[in-house]
């Protein structure tokens, strides 16, 4: 589309009804501000939700312009499907996390607001100078006989082999996923009895179901661990004194890095975990992480499982009991870290 | 009220998601805000179908959706899988490939 | 083999045509005499060690069977007109490249069959030496082989009817040299004289190309007939034709050892003993001679150039001598009497038409008595052990008669006793020198009759300080020599060489026979007006080398001889000056040589920083830039993002920039 | 008439049989080997044959083909043969076999072995890499940037330069120590041998094919195809143990003649646009753009960019240094090519297109390239006498004389040019024949500095001799191939331009000094180490490796004629078409009564004028 082409579009455009407008008027400034809240919100569900409800309006916008088939698709695939696919993984990632909003890539706020103002002026204003009341031809009648019938008939004339491209390409989609998340079994099929025995045979496992997210430590037991502010756990398994404050501090500001200092309550402000920038995003990290059984750290302690609930990752290095474990430093983003940022 | 204010409007919107996804770290919100580009195309879309009259605008749409679904699939599958391995969903933490 | 039917015609400076018949008969296998030694090194190099036991008989006859072609040769030669004796033999198109046209072809004529002879029969007897002298050599048929290839190279050279032939010839004698003199290459002094002498030869060899490729910009030609016609014809101009003449000489001097390029022959003695004989007495170093002889109507038309050789000769004389007077080693003394007498042989040719047959004259008796002195001193050295000291030698006459009486006969040659050969050819050198008139003659012929008193001396302190006076040997000790004549294969070349030495100087000169034999090639001198008259001159001439002898004599042979030389801090400034060749090598080192390789090593140097290192300083410079630049790849998707946003931004706003514009 | 595309079958048959080679299995290495050889020879015969099948009396290119390849841009598969790359392509096609045959047990390197004498590896000389330019290193902390980190990394700084300029040129031994710690043992087993002959195949198709080319652009793409297979074998098939060096030299080779064929690139699309500006149709052809006019300034600048390209393949003066780089680090048959035949599309390059396609330019630019090719000459002559590398002065020595072969190019005298050409296939066989001869050293004795040799001519007598007989050549002896050629570039460089014949003469006698000091250094004196007692000397391999080369600088000594009546025409014809003719003697000769010479009067010879319709003149 050239701009020529746009402006002799343009040109066309008439004034359209005073119902059309009533409804772009307020939807639009909501759908901007849900834009412009979704970028600035901490929470990854809150971002969601604005992302929803801007799906909303831009639906009816749709629905305004003549696509109703459109617009139902996108409240139905969009703000349906796609969005809870969306909160599912927020979920699974960590529904308690938001984001840190310190920026750690020096001059990237910046230059996203200069070039980010200047692609917007870029697109608007040739638009906006443009805008001098033509006359838009309209679908009705290219609607004629029903919105959705005319684009299944155009979908399966016209556009058959896209459509067939992209059908497969939905498939591969379905098995790319598939293969992204499949992970090999080692060794052969352990059955319930055999997890159950590990469960309780094998040292540092944990007996007990794992604190649900946002608990904090009203009590330490051996069924309902004492969960840190930071996430991390206050104590091993069933330890008594592991609550905060009555817990050994030092063993957590042994901790390198500013990390110790974010998860304490008494350290707020301090740049994120992940603000000690790139060089401390070492390799080394991830791996360590993930091992099934850490060498035993002092006290039998309470090493995270290969694949934990949410809160115990990261924040198992503030333990004390865990101190002997490489600090897990760039841990979650959602999980742990967040927590002291949130402060 | 002019059709071509849904062409303003598709810009700015574009415009924010683009700023999302520059500052945006959660690789989720990334996602997301990539979403809101793509929607703010397809508004772009449909409404030069509104001008031009025909529906190919809107066809097209509706392949950026399909696309854009399948996308989604595999984008958070692979964040899954990257969050699985090093426990962060933030992009900055993924910056191995460098120089 | 074709020949050309095709006379190859000049004018001669009375305008009559001069023919180079078409060979034919006989002389169409002229081609033969330069094969025959080919063949014999070809089936001697590549035949390897199968052909070791035979090698030597297999060189020999080559070379014999040469001899006797050309002797055929020349007797078909006499049987014909004096006008109609030299035979051009057009053999295959060498080098045809639109106008220049090089063939190769041989001319046969007066002046190269005498060469022909001289080449192939002194070469036969040095092979027939070299069969006893070198009996002991695993490498002997190696040996034969490069005297081979040196026969042929230097029959090509003589016998070439173009420039470019005798150029090719002239250099494959070069590396026949090279390869004689290095013969014992284990022997790194033998490696490096060769070497010396090779690059000498070489910057010789510049001025011959370049001479050349003057006679080809100037005539478009480099045939004899085409050359010397034009030359004659006077078409050449004065200017070119003294820098042709002037870049013949440079080249010249280069083969036969003159100043200033002498000083490679002394080093050449490394080599064996027939080999000093056979090239560096004998032949190769005329073929300067023969250059300028051949080179005869080039040179008549440049008088200037004509002065040069004259004093080139005449310092060459005098340079040859002094340093002789000095040499202990008996065959550098000899090499350097070689260098004088070809310095007479120069100042007989630069004396022009008078001096050519002259100096032909004298080469060929030199030859003959220089090859026999070298095959006496190789006799000696032999019997001695390979010690070629003359301080070590003394009394030898008794244990080797044969050598002494021949390398006496010889050495009565060169020193001009009268009736043998020196005498006929050196008092007539001399004689035209001073007859050149005026204060030029004068000086030449002084400076003539002066060498020849210094020979006396230098030669006789030579033949005293090794077969007379006291043995400075001892038959006992460790040190032990046991002084015996050598076999008869060596003896007899000596014995032949030294009848040559005697008769060869009487016959050339009875009935001016040669010269007459000479005169169409080499033109006839106008019977000048004599300075002195020739029997004052002779008388003269006998007075100094007696002076000369008795100077030696005295010295020599009536007071004992040391059988260690003074230390060069207790001789005069002369002697000093003569030990060290009169400081030609330290010239030249310091001239050449040392900021040669100053030069070498800065250039080395500069390649490794100057120009490569700008190569590798640029590719560094990359490197570095790039390791800079490489840290913009941060590894965080957004600063892409952002950078694709600003790139975007760019283009999009340029594009609205050119659409609005 | 010929029907036979004798262009095409040359130029397809190695290239299926590296594809065959390069197919075979790793322990297949023998059969590798024989089809080889079996093919190269082939490809010797038919390229004689196709010699046969030419007419030197005919003008323009023979064996034509032409086809359409990308015609949108009128290029087109054409290939053609003039007498200048008839007998470029014969040689290619000669010295393949000799160095498949020479290559035979080089790479699985354990044959050779009998006589290889364990010796401390070779001390690079003073041009290695080693000495590092003085501070010009990359910063240290580039690291792992690949072959430009050896370039400087290694470097002493500063220390480099004095170090050089210290040392006195007799020897020193140079070590390297960085370098030499990470070249791992790699043992000569891990080599591929049919890939090593494979790559030789694909070499000898594209030489074949950069000769063949008359197509501007086809020329380009062969140009750079030849790069290829020559990098893998410096990178990959060099010395063993100086893995760094080799890979340096390597990349330096690669780098430079890519930067040179880039500027050849913009220069062929430059043509490319002139074409469609003037003909109205753009087209690479060769025959159609010799015959467009270009306008002086525009000249200029093409023929730049082909020079620079031809001049950096050559190599001329100043853009050199890749050359003993490469030459020193290549597998031996590799330096053969390289130096025989590789370097000649330089030269030819400067013969076949930057003279008749802009023929002002050429003049214009004649000056300066005749004055690079005296320094050239004397640069060249004067560092090969500095080295102490043997692979590296024979590089050296080869600058000298793609000084004598630019000389004769841009002398623009029939003799000259003609000269140049032959020169070109002699250089080919003496340099080549150098190579091989100092190869077969290195591999008994394991080392190229010439300070480990020494009285080799009394245990090596054969070699000793070949190695005298490639040096003479080398030096330009009369009865030996090259001084043929040599004489004609100096004899009608003469005619043209007296000083500068007379200046590059001299240089004649530096020849004689590299090539006889380095035989002194290397063959003659006293046998100083013990290792050398024991070295074999050649075996009837080797013997028939050389035989062929030998045999051919001999005859083409005593008898050039069958190659020059190739040549001149050409020649002759492509100064013609530039309004070049040779100078005549001032000298009326023809005036003489019964000379059967017309020599000087018409120098060019009316006939090329005849066959050369519609070119510059």
């Amino acid at each position: 589309m050239t701009h020529a082409t746009l402006l002799a579009a343009a040109g066309e455009i008439t004034s359209t009804s005073t119902g059309e407008a009533a409804v772009f008027w307020i939807l639009a400034p909501i759908a901007v501000l849900a834009a412009v809240g979704m970028v600035l919100v901490r929470s990854a569900v809150h971002c969601a939700l604005l992302l929803v409800a801007n799906l909303f309006c831009v639906a009816v916008f749709y629905m305004v312009q003549q696509a109703p088939f459109l617009g139902f698709v996108q409240i139905i695939v969009y703000a349906g499907a796609i969005m809870v696919l969306f909160l599912f993984v927020l979920m699974l990632v960590g529904v308690d996390s938001s984001d840190s909003l310190v920026e750690t890539i020096r001059g990237q706020r910046l230059g996203a607001a200069i070039f980010g103002l200047g692609f917007a002026g870029l697109l608007v204003f040739p638009i906006g100078s443009a805008i001098d009341g033509g006359s838009a031809k309209g679908l009705d009648k290219a609607n004629e006989g029903g919105n959705v019938q005319a684009i299944g008939r155009l979908l399966f004339s016209n556009y058959v082999f896209v459509f067939e491209a992209i059908s497969a390409l939905l498939v591969v989609a379905a098995i790319g996923t598939m293969v992204l998340g499949h992970r090999e079994r080692e060794g052969g099929r352990v059955g319930q009895r055999e997890l159950m025995r590990r469960r309780f045979t094998e040292p540092g496992r944990q007996v007990t179901p794992l604190p649900g997210p946002g608990v904090f430590a009203r009590h330490d037991s051996a069924d309902t661990l004492g969960l840190l502010p930071g996430g991390g756990r206050a104590s091993g398994i069933g330890g008594i004194p592991g609550i905060p404050g009555t817990t050994e501090e030092p063993s957590v500001t042994d901790l390198p890095g500013g990390r110790a200092a974010s998860d304490t309550p008494g350290a707020p402000g301090t740049p994120g975990r992940s603000d000690g920038g790139p060089g401390s995003a070492g390799p080394g990290g991830p791996p360590g992480s993930r091992g099934p059984d850490r060498p035993g750290g002092p006290g039998g302690s309470t090493p995270s499982a290969p694949v934990p609930p949410a809160p115990t990752d990261g924040a198992a290095a503030d333990s004390g009991a865990g101190g002997a474990e490489p600090v897990d430093v760039n841990g979650s983003a959602l999980a742990g870290a967040g927590k002291g940022d949130e402060r | 009220m002019n059709p071509a204010n849904y062409l303003i409007l598709s810009a700015l919107l574009f415009t924010i998601g683009t700023v999302g996804v520059l500052v945006r770290r959660n690789a989720i919100v990334v996602f997301m805000s990539i979403e809101l580009m793509l929607n703010a195309v397809n508004l772009t879309l449909v409404t030069f179908s509104r001008i031009n009259g025909t529906l190919d605008g809107q066809i097209m749409a509706f392949f950026v959706m399909v696309v854009a679904a399948a996308e989604v699939v595999i984008g958070l599958a692979i964040i899954l899988s990257i969050f699985r391995t090093r426990r962060s969903a933030s992009v900055d933490d993924v910056n191995l490939l460098k120089y | 083999m074709r020949v050309d039917p095709v006379l190859l015609a000049a004018t001669e400076p009375g305008g009559q045509p001069i023919h180079y018949a078409a060979a034919s008969g006989v002389f169409s296998l002229s081609w033969l005499v330069i094969v025959l030694p080919v063949a014999g090194a070809a089936v001697l190099l590549l035949g390897g060690r199968r052909t070791d036991r035979v090698g030597h008989i297999i060189g020999t006859l080559a070379a014999a069977a040469s001899f006797v072609l050309g002797l055929v040769l020349f007797a078909t030669l006499l049987g014909r007109d004096g006008d109609d004796r030299a035979l051009s033999q057009h053999l295959y198109s060498w080098i045809p490249v639109n106008g220049f046209g090089v063939d190769v072809g041989l001319l046969v004529d007066q002046l190269s069959i005498v060469f022909v002879l001289l080449i192939t029969g002194v070469g036969t007897l040095i092979h027939i030496y070299s069969i006893g002298y070198m009996a002991h050599d695993p490498n002997r048929r190696k040996f034969f082989a490069y005297m081979n290839l040196f026969l042929a190279s230097m029959l090509l050279l003589v016998l070439g009817n173009n420039f470019l032939s005798l150029y090719a010839g002239w250099e494959l004698v070069g590396l026949s040299s090279f390869l004689l003199i290095k013969f014992w290459e284990d022997r790194p002094a033998a490696a490096t004289a060769a070497n010396k002498a090779f690059y000498m030869n070489r910057v010789g060899d510049v001025g011959l190309a370049l001479a050349i490729m003057f006679m080809f910009a100037t005539v478009g030609s480099t045939s004899y007939a085409d050359v010397f016609g034009a030359a004659a014809a006077g078409v050449i101009g004065y200017g070119t034709l003294t820098a042709i003449a002037l870049l013949l000489l440079l080249g010249a001097c280069g083969k036969s050892g003159q100043f200033p390029l002498q000083a490679w022959l002394p080093d050449a003695m490394e080599g064996p003993t027939p080999i000093s004989a056979l090239i560096h007495a004998a032949t190769m170093v005329t073929a300067g001679v023969y250059l300028i002889v051949r080179a005869g109507p080039i040179f008549d038309g440049t008088q200037a150039a004509r002065t040069v050789v004259v004093i080139i000769g005449a310092a060459t004389i005098l340079i040859g001598c002094v340093i002789g007077c000095a040499y202990d080693d008996i065959k550098k003394v000899l090499a350097y009497s070689t260098v004088s007498q070809i310095g007479y042989m120069f100042l007989a040719v630069g004396l022009g038409p008078a001096g050519y047959a002259l100096g032909i004259m004298h080469l060929v008796a030199h030859g003959f008595f220089k090859a026999g002195l070298f095959l006496g001193a190789g006799s000696v050295i032999h019997g001695m052990d390979d010690d070629q000291d003359l301080r070590h030698y003394g009394g030898l006459w008794r244990y080797m008669p044969i050598t002494w009486v021949t390398f006496g006969l010889g050495y009565l040659a060169i020193i001009g006793f009268p009736g043998l050969s020196g005498f006929f050819t050196k008092d007539r050198i001399i004689e035209t020198a001073f007859d050149k008139g005026g204060t030029s003659g004068y000086l030449l012929g002084s400076i003539a009759l002066l060498g020849a008193g210094i020979t006396a001396f230098y030669m006789t302190r030579l033949f005293l300080m090794t077969f007379h006076g006291k043995p400075r040997w001892s038959s006992e000790g460790p040190a032990a020599k046991h002084p015996h004549e050598s076999p008869v294969s060596m003896t007899g070349p000596m014995v032949v060489l030294a009848v040559g030495s005697v008769f060869a100087g009487g016959l050339f000169v009875l009935g001016h026979s040669l010269q007459d034999w000479l005169e169409p090639v080499a033109g006839t001198g106008v019977e000048g007006v004599h300075t002195f008259s020739p029997v004052v001159l002779t008388l003269l001439t006998l007075v100094v080398t007696a002076g000369g002898f008795a100077g030696a004599y005295l010295r020599y042979q009536m007071r004992p001889v040391e059988s260690v030389a003074r230390p060069d801090t207790e001789v005069s400034l002369v002697t000093f000056a003569a030990r060290h060749d009169l400081f030609a090598n330290t010239f030249n080192e310091t001239v050449a040589m040392r900021p040669g390789q100053y030069l070498t090593r800065f250039l080395v140097w500069l390649d490794l920083v100057g120009i490569d290192g700008l190569v590798r300083g640029s590719a560094a410079a990359i490197g570095g830039l790039s390791g800079r630049m490489r840290r913009l790849q941060t590894g965080f998707v957004r600063s892409y993002a952002l950078s694709m946003l600003g790139g975007a931004v760019l283009v999009v706003g340029a594009l609205l920039l050119v659409r609005a514009g | 008439m010929n029907t036979v595309p004798w262009l095409t079958i040359l130029l397809i048959v190695p290239a299926a049989a590296a594809v065959v080679v390069a197919a075979l299995p790793r322990r297949h290495a023998t059969l590798a080997k024989q089809l080889t050889l079996a093919v190269t020879l082939a490809v010797l015969v038919l390229a004689v044959i196709a010699t046969f099948a030419y007419d030197p009396d005919k003008a323009g290119f023979q064996f034509s083909q032409s086809y359409d390849w990308i015609s949108t841009f009128g290029i087109s598969y054409s290939v053609g043969a003039d007498g200048i790359s008839l007998v470029l392509m014969l040689l290619a096609a000669l010295l393949v076999p000799v160095v498949v045959l020479s290559s035979w047990d080089e790479v699985d390197g354990d044959a050779a072995g009998g006589g290889r004498v364990p010796a401390p590896t070779a001390a690079p000389d003073l041009g290695t890499p080693g000495g590092s330019a003085g501070g010009t290193g990359p910063a240290g902390d580039v690291e792992g940037i690949g072959p430009v980190g050896g370039v400087g990394g290694v470097g002493g700084g500063a220390g480099g330069t004095t170090a050089v300029l210290a040392a006195p040129a007799p020897a020193r031994p140079v070590t390297f120590p960085p370098v030499e710690t990470r070249g791992e043992a790699e043992t000569p087993g891990r080599r591929s041998v049919p890939a090593f002959f494979a790559l030789l195949l694909a070499l000898e198709a594209g030489m074949i094919g950069v000769f063949a080319a008359t197509d501007v652009f086809l020329f380009y793409v062969f140009f750079e195809a030849m790069l290829i297979p020559m990098y893998f074998l410096i990178g990959s098939y060099g010395p063993v143990k100086e893995q760094a060096q080799r890979s340096y030299a390597a990349v330096k080779f690669l780098v430079y003649s890519l930067f040179g064929g880039l500027l050849m690139l913009a220069a062929v699309i430059g043509l490319y646009v002139v074409s469609a500006d003037n003909l109205g149709h753009g087209t690479f052809d060769f025959a159609t753009l010799r015959q467009m006019e270009i306008t002086p300034g525009v000249q200029k600048l093409l023929f730049l960019g082909f020079f620079v390209a031809f001049a950096i393949k050559a190599p001329l003066f100043p853009f050199h240094t890749w050359l003993p780089d490469a030459g020193a680090q290549s597998p031996t048959g590799g330096a053969v090519l390289l130096v025989g035949v590789l370097d000649k599309v330089g030269t030819f390059g400067l013969i076949r297109y930057c003279i008749p396609l802009f023929p002002d330019a050429a003049d214009y630019f004649a000056p300066m390239v005749l004055g690079l090719a005296v320094v050239g000459i004397f640069y060249g002559a004067l560092l090969a006498i500095g080295q102490r590398d043997m692979k590296r002065l024979v590089a050296y020595t080869s600058l000298a004389h793609f000084g004598f072969i630019a000389l004769g190019v841009f002398a623009f005298t029939s003799q000259a040019g003609t000269g140049a050409v032959l020169y070109m296939v002699n250089h080919g066989l003496s340099t080549g024949l150098l190579f091989l001869v100092v190869g077969f050293l290195v591999s008994r004795r394991g080392t190229r500095d010439v300070g480990a040799y020494g009285g080799l001519a009394k245990v090596t007598p054969v070699l000793a001799g070949v190695f005298l007989l490639a040096g003479l050549s080398s030096l330009a002896l009369p009865g030996t191939n090259s001084f043929v050629s040599e004489f004609l570039v100096l004899v009608g460089t003469f005619t043209a331009n007296k000083p500068l014949a007379i200046v590059a003469t001299c240089g004649i006698v530096l020849a004689a000094i590299y090539v006889l000091y380095l035989y002194q250094r290397t063959m003659t004196g006293p046998i100083v180490h013990p290792e050398n007692k024991i070295l074999h000397d050649l075996s009837l391999r080797e013997k028939f490796v050389v035989a062929p080369i030998v045999a051919l600088i001999v005859a083409l000594g005593v008898y050039p004629k069958p190659l020059l009546d190739i040549i001149t025409p050409t020649v002759t014809a492509t100064y013609a078409d530039i309004g070049k003719s040779d100078p005549a003697p001032p000298h009326p000769v023809a005036a003489y009564p019964g000379h059967t010479h017309p020599v000087g009067t018409h120098p060019v010879g009316t006939r090329s004028v005849a066959t050369q319709p519609g070119g510059h003149s």
